[in-house]
Order: structure tokens, then C-alpha cells, then sequence
């Protein structure tokens, strides 16, 4: 058929993995088109994850940090909170961002085409043009012609059937608009985005509970790492409800009356003015008419892809949260890299080891590599480096000395194989620890590195020399 | 399906070849599986030398797979 | 002569220098002997330098982070400073650290002998028996016979010779008090000691001048580094008087009065309630007896030592600040444990490549390995990624994208060969370049190692991805 455009390269979804794509491509000389039925470019991460939500995390974690001031010598009253003021600045932060990515596809001439789209053949894609905030059809439609295509269109919050619709369910985009000052709040699912979203509400005033089917919060992390961050936030949950299921729930007058079964439920129902739902994110594969281009689906939605990003089309590829776990923003970039080389007739592959896990919650939690939890469950011998900052000067003269940091390597070839942080920015240095792996690097050159002293980083140094049995920080090693 | 006759042993049974990313991307782009070549660096990494001495003893690099 | 106490290793001075190599050598087998003439065990780094000095600083950070919550809806009023309780919160901090290395010398069996010690021959140490939190001698004397010593000395601040002798006139030992709170403070030197006190005090209330011979503030560091921190700093200042020298001072009743002369000074002497001497600090190799011991001292009061840390007499070893520069806890460390493996029969060395240095300022600056001006001096063609914060979503997030991470490699083989951080938590990030130039790492393998989003720590990825031209965030690179 006819086409109202074409281009070299096709990117639907303008995300991390989307836009990363685009530009990765139109940097390599190729004519892109990117499309997106958001009025912004940035997809969950920029717009209603990643960003906003560290925005307000981050004053969530200066507000604690102030609540234990008057020890210090330091006494603030109780704070002036202005929700309005606090959106207002979230709004700002999100639109440095995404007003960012606008400016950068028109530095690199990517057309971005606005609308939702759909493959109506291995070589075309029909675009429904949306506007406003929300995806308010214009009626018109577009027909784009393509050479490749890359597919970035990502995931949505899984709902619950059985939740009402009500204003007081939510998910993390609901929760992220701060609509209120919710008294109780029910967090579904222990997982990162919702122990998050929980850390910011409680700090503004809310009491938590938080139901999870599992045994424990914080699914992948090893469960030593999970421990600080509850011991330090145990204060702001009323229930913890491990191995429970929410089976049932009602919106009335004075709130949202969930019900529980399982392990540590609740006999009553419980009564809550916020319900978020963070059970997980299906991906959106079934929405974007991938049978019309011949690209395989999987039951749940993901494509699959090769290590260089195609799908069973060789002429599409697929990349970030569409394709698989984890659903992580650094994963969809660098998916998006070797997609756009791939097509772009580089011959690159995804290559890379490890993946990095942040919780940034109060303190963070990081992780990155093989687990203890998978040492053990592969049978894997491993030798442990583990560094307590009790030990170190940097986290004591912070008074947040509560986090550790543990590096686990081969035991024989004494290679770093992973490592974890938890504690204050974690997440900002465990890169050091993903970058040991990539490299190869053993406990020697990790402890013979000269970390700078007194910083938090240096925990990293420390702990690999206590793998090696030659740190002066902690107390000797009992010989056997 | 193997390019070559057998290789020389160069290391233990199930160890894996050590090589930092740039190593790694540059002999996916080659072609050279990394098993097969020689590690001169510290612990037996495999450092960009070695895959130049590797690819100008072996003469033309097998293809990449797609 | 006799002795009355005799060991394997004699390790003179308990700071990080000393402690380290004490503790390294009694794991390794030794009977260690430690002589500190001060109460407690750590040296200026745990009780007058680095680590009350970061105490006082986070406070100070978060005080001023907290200054502008009220545009993000967090308004605090001004806070009660109570300065007494500062202080105990920074004893605190110090006692529970020095505490717990005199509970790991216990553990570790080595002896700590408190005292004034010179040598008096090749093999034996005279103490001074001190008390009190000073240096009270007690007139009891005894002597150490040692197999092997190690000098950990360490260094002094200097004095400059006209200044008076005041309660208004300190060095960093006196700053660190915190005595009162004063109006206008000079600082004299524009290192980094200096710069971290002056915020800590300005902080608290203080209008800063600093003065500085050289033409420009924290010397080593590259100066685009340094122009974010200054542009930051300026309004702590009165005045910044580069290329200008102190040549006068007079204490009066209404402040210390002080002449300046050079480039930048003012016409008048200018009067101060507090003037802060940070000109430097000078080794103490001169005062230990050295040279009854065979000991080569410099003329500065350095002593020279070889890769193994050997003096000129091979069965002495000296370590730390008393060796040379730079004076920092971390090369302290390092060469203490080289240097105790050698004495217990290890083949070591102090080979590390790189030492990393921090300002632990407002932006804290951290750098690592070559500068752009030494690669400018030395003629070494390099290839820089430069990753601007304004990029970056997590310092956007946190209001705080005015730094900027930079890597520079070798423009022939790409291997990174410096590396320098401006902005917050800089210094718990370099340790993350301190290891990539360690480990040989070019701009592919920092690059492509994948660094957690939305973290401070992915800009040392996306610095190395500028470098190679694929970074997608960013504009585009424009082609030539
Ligand atoms: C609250 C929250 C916090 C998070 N925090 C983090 C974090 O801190 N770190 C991290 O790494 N990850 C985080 N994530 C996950 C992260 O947001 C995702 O992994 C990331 O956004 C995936 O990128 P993507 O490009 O694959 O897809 P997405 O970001 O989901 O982008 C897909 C884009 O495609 C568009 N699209 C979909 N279908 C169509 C169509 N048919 N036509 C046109 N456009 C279409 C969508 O509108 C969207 O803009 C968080 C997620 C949430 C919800
Ligand atoms: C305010 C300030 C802040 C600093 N901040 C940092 C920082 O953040 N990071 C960093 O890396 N460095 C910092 N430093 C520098 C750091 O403190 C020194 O590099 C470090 O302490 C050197 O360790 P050392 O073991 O060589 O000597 P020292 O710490 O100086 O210890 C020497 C010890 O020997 C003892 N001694 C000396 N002579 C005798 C004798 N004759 N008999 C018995 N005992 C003796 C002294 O009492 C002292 O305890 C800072 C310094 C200051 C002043």
C-alpha cells in the first residue's frame, strides 16, 4: 500500500530502549521515524517511573534524614508540607528530562510521529493519531513505510481483576500523582516500585501495610541485604503479610475494605484510604498487531529475541521491557544500542554479564551478579568478602552506619562473581562492583585498587581485601 | 558447528576465558570464539594482543553468526 | 643496653599509617609493639582530620540541601544550632571509631605503648611515658627493643611564623573545636583542608575570605573540576584572593587584623574573629631520633623510602604522610600494608598506579590518575568524555545537576588514564576510575559495562560512551 512516510528505521515506543534507539540509529546515518502516543518522549521511566519517583524519594530521604537532626545539634520543627508545591517540582524535574529528548531527536532529525501504533504488515505501520495529555484519538491515521524496525513499546501495571474502580486504587502512575494525604495505605505486591512508592507515602505521613504471596520483600536481593533495609523500616509498617493473597475488596464510604487469606492475613478485612496495586508489569506485545508482521509473541506478551535484538523477522527487533526480564531501564539502553548497530549493519551483539538491581529506598539496596542465594541453589563454591560499615568512618560520620557491603567470589579462581550494597547510595556505587565483573577482576586487584578514604566506595576495596584476609579494619580473621 | 580442528587445551576442563568487554565485543565482531584463544594478560585474561596474535596465526577469521 | 620490652615489629605512631601496618603485621605473626604519644589510637586522620571533619561537613550538607526544600513544598524555619551538642555528636563519631580500634589491637594482641618515642640506636626506641588528653609527660621512661620498625609519624600543621599566638588564630585541630561562631573568617591556603572547614563554619553562620599564593583555589585538581565547585561556593565569600600573600597580623581586641600583599589584596588590613592557618602540613621525620638510628632524613623532614617501603636502613620502614606526598589516609594505608608484609618475609610492593584525591566539599571533587593539565604539560595526546549532569536524571532528581564526570584515555589505545567528579557523592564514585585504570580498562569496557538507571554512578558509563560516540544522552556528536 501507500505510505504517508518512510525511513530506514522504524522505533515504536519512545522509552529508554525507545528513544536510546532512535538516537543510537540516527546517529549512524540512518532516516528514523519514532513513534509514541504520549504527548512526551521518556515512555514509564521518565514520565511515570524511574524519574519522578526518585524525585520524591530523594526529599522523602532528606525529610528522614532531618528527623533525627535535634540529636545532632541541629532542631527543625515539624515541616510546612505543600503537596501541590512538591507535584509542582516533580513536574519540573520530569519535564527538564523529557523537554531534553525533544530537543535531542530534532538536534538528530528523528521524526517523532505522535499516535498509536499498529504493524499492518512485515514493512508498514499504521499510526492512530492521539493528542492531549492523555490518547484522545484525532481520528486521523498515518501509514509508515519501513527497511527496520525496532520494537521498544514496553509494559503496563498488572490490575487485579477484582479491584474496584475507585480513586483510592492505584497504581504506581495513580500513586505517583500524590493526589492526597492517605492516613493507611495497602501496598499489593513487595516488590521494589511498591516498597518505593510506600517509602515516600509513610514519610509524608501515611502508616503502610504490605501483603506479598511470597515468603519474604524484595524478591532477587539476598535476604542478609533485605534485612537492614527492614530492620530500619520496620517502623513504618503496621502489617508485613508475607505468604498472604488479597482475594477480595470493596469500596466504601470510609475507605477501601481489603480482604485477605494466607499465612499472616488478617481475620478482619482492612479498611485503607490508598490501595496501591504493584503486582508487576506485563509487557505489550499483544497490543501492537506483531501477528500482521509475522514478529512471534509469546503467551504472556514478551517477544523473543536473539542476542543481537532480532526477533523471528530479521528486519525487526525488539528491545527493553517488551522482550523480557528484568524490566530495567539500563537494560532497554543498551538493548537499544546493539539493535540500532545490529540494523545499522555494525555487527554488535548484547554481550554483557551482569545486570544491576537498585531498590532505592532508605537505605538503598543493590545487587549485582550471582547471589548467595544462587551460589547455594547452583551449588556454586564461593568465597565472601563482607564489610559492615559499623566499620567504616564515612557511614558512622553520616550516623548511617546500619549497611553493609559484600562482594562473593570464586573459590577458586577468586574472580569477583557478584556483590551486593545496602545502605546510603548504594545504587551509586555498586557500577564499580558490575564493572569488576565485566572485567574479570579477582580480590586482588579489587583490594589493591586505592579507594579514597573516608568515603562510602572504599567499602568496596575493603570488602574484597577481607575476601583476601589482608583488611585492618575489622577485627583479625580467627585462625583456624 | 566447530570451524576447525580440535584447538589446543589452554585451559582446565569447564573454566571459562576471561576477557573485559571490549575483548569480547571485538571477537564477537571477528568471530574468534574466545575459547580457543590464548590469555596473556594477568590471570590468564584475554587482552586485545592475543587476539592479534590469534587472528594472524589462523589467517582468515571464520564468520560471525548471525 | 636493656630493654624492657622487646618485639618483632616496632611500629612508631598509631595513625592510619600505624594502625594499619600494626594490625597487618600481627595477623601475619608478629609480636607487634604500637607507641602513640596521644590518648587514643587513629592519628589527625580519626581524631583531628578526616573523619571529625566529614562529620561536620554531611551536617553542613544536609543544613544547606534543606535551605532550599521550601521551592519543592518542604518548608523547615531557620534550625536551633546547638553547638555543644555538635560537638558531642562529633566526639561521638570519633570515640566510636577510636574505640573500636583499641578494641581490635586487644584482639589482635598487639601491644599499644603510650609515649613520646625517639630512637635511640638502630634497634631500640626510648618512650616518654605521656597522659592526659595532652601530652603530659609522666617522667616514667622505658625503652623497646625491635627486630623491625615501621615510622608512621605522620605530619603537623604549619605555622606561620608571624601570626600571633591567639584563641581566634587555628590551625584545622582548632577549627575542629568549633569554639564559637564567628562573623568573618579568613582562611588561610586554598586547599582542600581550608575549603572544608570554611564551609563547615559558613555553613553555621560565618562570611568567608580565603587567601591563596598560587592563582587558583585546590591546586591538582583540573580547574573545569573547580570552577563548578567555586561557582557553587561563591556566595560563602567575601572575598577570594588568589595570587596574594598573608604578610601580617595583629591580634586587637574587636579580631585578629591581617595584612595582605600581592595581586588580589585588599588596600586595608582586614579584621577577623577567627583566622583558620591551612598553609600545609610538614612531616615530622625530624623529631623521632631518626638519625640515631641511621635513618636518612630529608631537609623537609620527609624520609625516603623504595617501592617495599624500606628506609635507607633496610630492617626500618617508614610509611604515610611522614614519606611524601600526597598526604592522604588511603596511601597511608596501602604502603602500611606493604610494608608490614615485607617485614614479615612477603615478597610486596606499593605498586598500585593510581591514588585518588577528594574534596570532600559542596560539591565534593574527586579525581583520579592523570589531570587534563598534567596530560597538557607532559604532551599526552588523550580523548575525553566529558558527561555533563544537566544529563543526568538522578541529579536532576535530586536538584543537584550542576557537576559533571569526565574520563580521559589514551587517544591511541582508548585506555582510560585519568578520570575527575564534580558533584555530590563524587568521591564515593572515583573509586569506580581508580579500578578501571587499574585493571587497564578502555572506553569499551567501561562503556558497555551496564551501569544501574537513574544512578550518579551511570555517568562514569555514559562519560566513557561520549568518549566512543555512542552516547544517546546526549546531543549528537557533529560530524566533521
Ligand atoms: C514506578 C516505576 C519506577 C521505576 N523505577 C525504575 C528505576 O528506578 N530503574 C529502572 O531501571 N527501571 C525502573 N522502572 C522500570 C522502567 O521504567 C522500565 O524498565 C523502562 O521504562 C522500560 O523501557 P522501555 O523502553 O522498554 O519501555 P517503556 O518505558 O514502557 O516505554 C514504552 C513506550 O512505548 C509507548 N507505546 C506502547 N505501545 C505503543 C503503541 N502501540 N504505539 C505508540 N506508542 C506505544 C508507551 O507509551 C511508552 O512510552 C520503574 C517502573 C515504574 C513503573
Ligand atoms: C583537617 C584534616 C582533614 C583531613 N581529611 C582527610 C581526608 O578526608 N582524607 C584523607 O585521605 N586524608 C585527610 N587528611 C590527611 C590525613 O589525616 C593524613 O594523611 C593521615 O592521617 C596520615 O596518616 P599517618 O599514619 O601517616 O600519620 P598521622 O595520622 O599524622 O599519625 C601519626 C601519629 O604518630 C604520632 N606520633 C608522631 N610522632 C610521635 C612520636 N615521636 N612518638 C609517639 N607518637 C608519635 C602522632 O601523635 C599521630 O597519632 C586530613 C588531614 C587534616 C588535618
Amino acid at each position: 500500500g501507500g505510505a504517508d512516510l518512510e525511513c530506514d528505521m522504524l522505533v515504536l515506543g519512545a522509552g529508554p530502549g525507545g528513544y536510546s534507539a532512535a538516537f543510537r540509529a540516527a546517529d549512524l546515518g540512518m532516516k528514523v521515524v519514532l513513534v509514541e502516543r504520549y504527548a512526551t518522549l521518556g515512555g514509564v521511566c521518565l514520565n511515570v517511573g524511574c524519574i519522578p519517583s526518585k524525585a520524591l524519594l530523594h526529599v522523602a530521604a532528606v525529610m528522614d534524614e532531618v528527623s533525627h537532626f535535634e540529636a545532632l545539634g541541629i532542631s527543625y520543627g515539624k515541616p510546612k508540607v505543600e503537596l501541590d508545591k512538591l507535584r509542582a517540582h516533580k513536574a519540573k524535574v520530569v519535564g527538564k528530562l523529557t523537554g531534553g529528548l525533544s530537543a535531542m531527536a530534532k538536534m538528530r532529525k528523528v521524526t517523532v510521529v505522535r499516535g498509536l501504533g499498529q504493524f499492518v504488515d512485515p514493512y508498514h505501520l499504521q499510526v492512530e493519531e492521539t493528542s492531549g495529555a492523555a490518547l484522545e484519538k484525532t481520528g486521523k491515521k498515518q501509514t509508515i513505510k519501513f527497511r527496520n524496525a525496532i520494537i521498544a513499546a514496553g509494559s503496563q501495571a498488572v490490575q487485579l481483576p477484582f479491584m474496584p474502580k475507585d480513586p483510592r486504587v492505584v497504581d504506581s502512575t495513580g500513586a505517583l500523582e500524590l493526589a492526597g494525604n492517605p492516613k493507611r495505605m495497602l501496598i499489593l505486591g513487595g516488590g521494589i516500585i511498591g516498597l518505593e512508592m510506600g517509602t515516600v507515602y509513610s514519610t509524608l505521613g501515611a502508616r503502610l501495610d504490605v501483603v506479598e504471596m511470597l515468603d519474604g520483600l524484595m524478591q532477587g536481593a539476598d535476604r542478609d541485604l533485605v534485612r537492614v533495609w527492614q530492620k530500619m523500616n520496620t517502623p513504618r509498617f503496621d502489617n508485613i503479610m508475607l505468604k498472604t493473597k488479597t482475594v477480595g475488596a470493596e469500596a466504601t464510604k470510609d475507605g477501601i475494605l481489603v480482604k485477605f487469606e494466607g499465612e499472616q492475613a488478617p481475620k478482619e478485612p482492612q479498611l485503607y484510604d490508598l490501595v496501591l496495586q504493584a503486582v508487576g508489569r506485563s509487557p505489550n506485545g499483544k497490543k501492537i498487531g506483531a501477528e500482521k508482521a509475522g514478529v512471534t509473541v509469546s503467551d504472556r506478551g514478551f517477544i523473543p529475541v536473539d542476542i543481537q535484538m532480532r526477533t523471528n523477522v530479521p528486519h525487526i527487533f525488539a528491545i527493553g521491557d517488551i522482550v523480557g526480564q528484568p524490566m530495567l531501564a539500563h537494560k532497554a539502553v543498551h538493548e537499544a544500542h546493539v539493535a540500532a548497530e545490529v540494523a545499522a549493519g555494525e555487527n554488535s551483539a548484547f554481550n554483557a554479564r551482569v545486570i544491576p538491581s537498585v531498590a532505592y529506598t532508605d537505605p538503598e539496596v543493590a545487587w549485582v551478579g550471582l547471589t548467595e542465594d544462587q551460589a547455594k541453589a547452583q551449588g556454586i563454591a564461593i568465597k565472601k568478602g563482607h564489610f559492615p560499615w559499623t566499620a567504616s568512618g564515612r557511614a558512622i560520620a553520616n550516623t548511617r552506619d546500619e549497611g553493609f557491603t559484600k562482594l562473593l567470589f570464586d573459590a577458586q579462581t577468586h574472580r569477583i562473581l557478584g556483590g551486593g550494597i545496602v545502605g546510603t547510595h548504594a545504587g551509586d556505587m555498586i557500577g564499580e562492583v558490575a564493572l569488576a565483573i565485566e572485567m574479570g577482576a579477582d580480590e586482588i586487584d579489587i583490594g589493591k585498587t586505592i579507594h579514597p578514604h573516608p568515603t562510602l566506595g572504599e567499602s568496596i576495596g575493603m570488602a574484597a581485601e577481607i575476601a583476601h584476609g589482608t583488611c585492618t579494619d575489622v577485627p583479625p580473621v580467627r585462625k583456624s | 558447528a566447530p570451524p576447525r580442528a580440535a584447538p589446543p587445551a589452554m585451559r582446565a576442563e569447564g573454566e571459562k576465558p576471561i576477557a573485559s568487554p571490549a575483548v569480547r565485543k571485538r571477537a564477537w565482531e571477528l568471530g574468534i570464539e574466545l575459547q580457543f584463544v590464548h590469555g596473556s594478560g594477568p590471570a590468564g585474561r584475554i587482552v586485545h594482543e592475543d587476539l592479534d596474535v590469534y587472528l594472524a596465526s589462523r589467517g582468515q577469521p571464520m564468520t560471525a553468526k548471525g
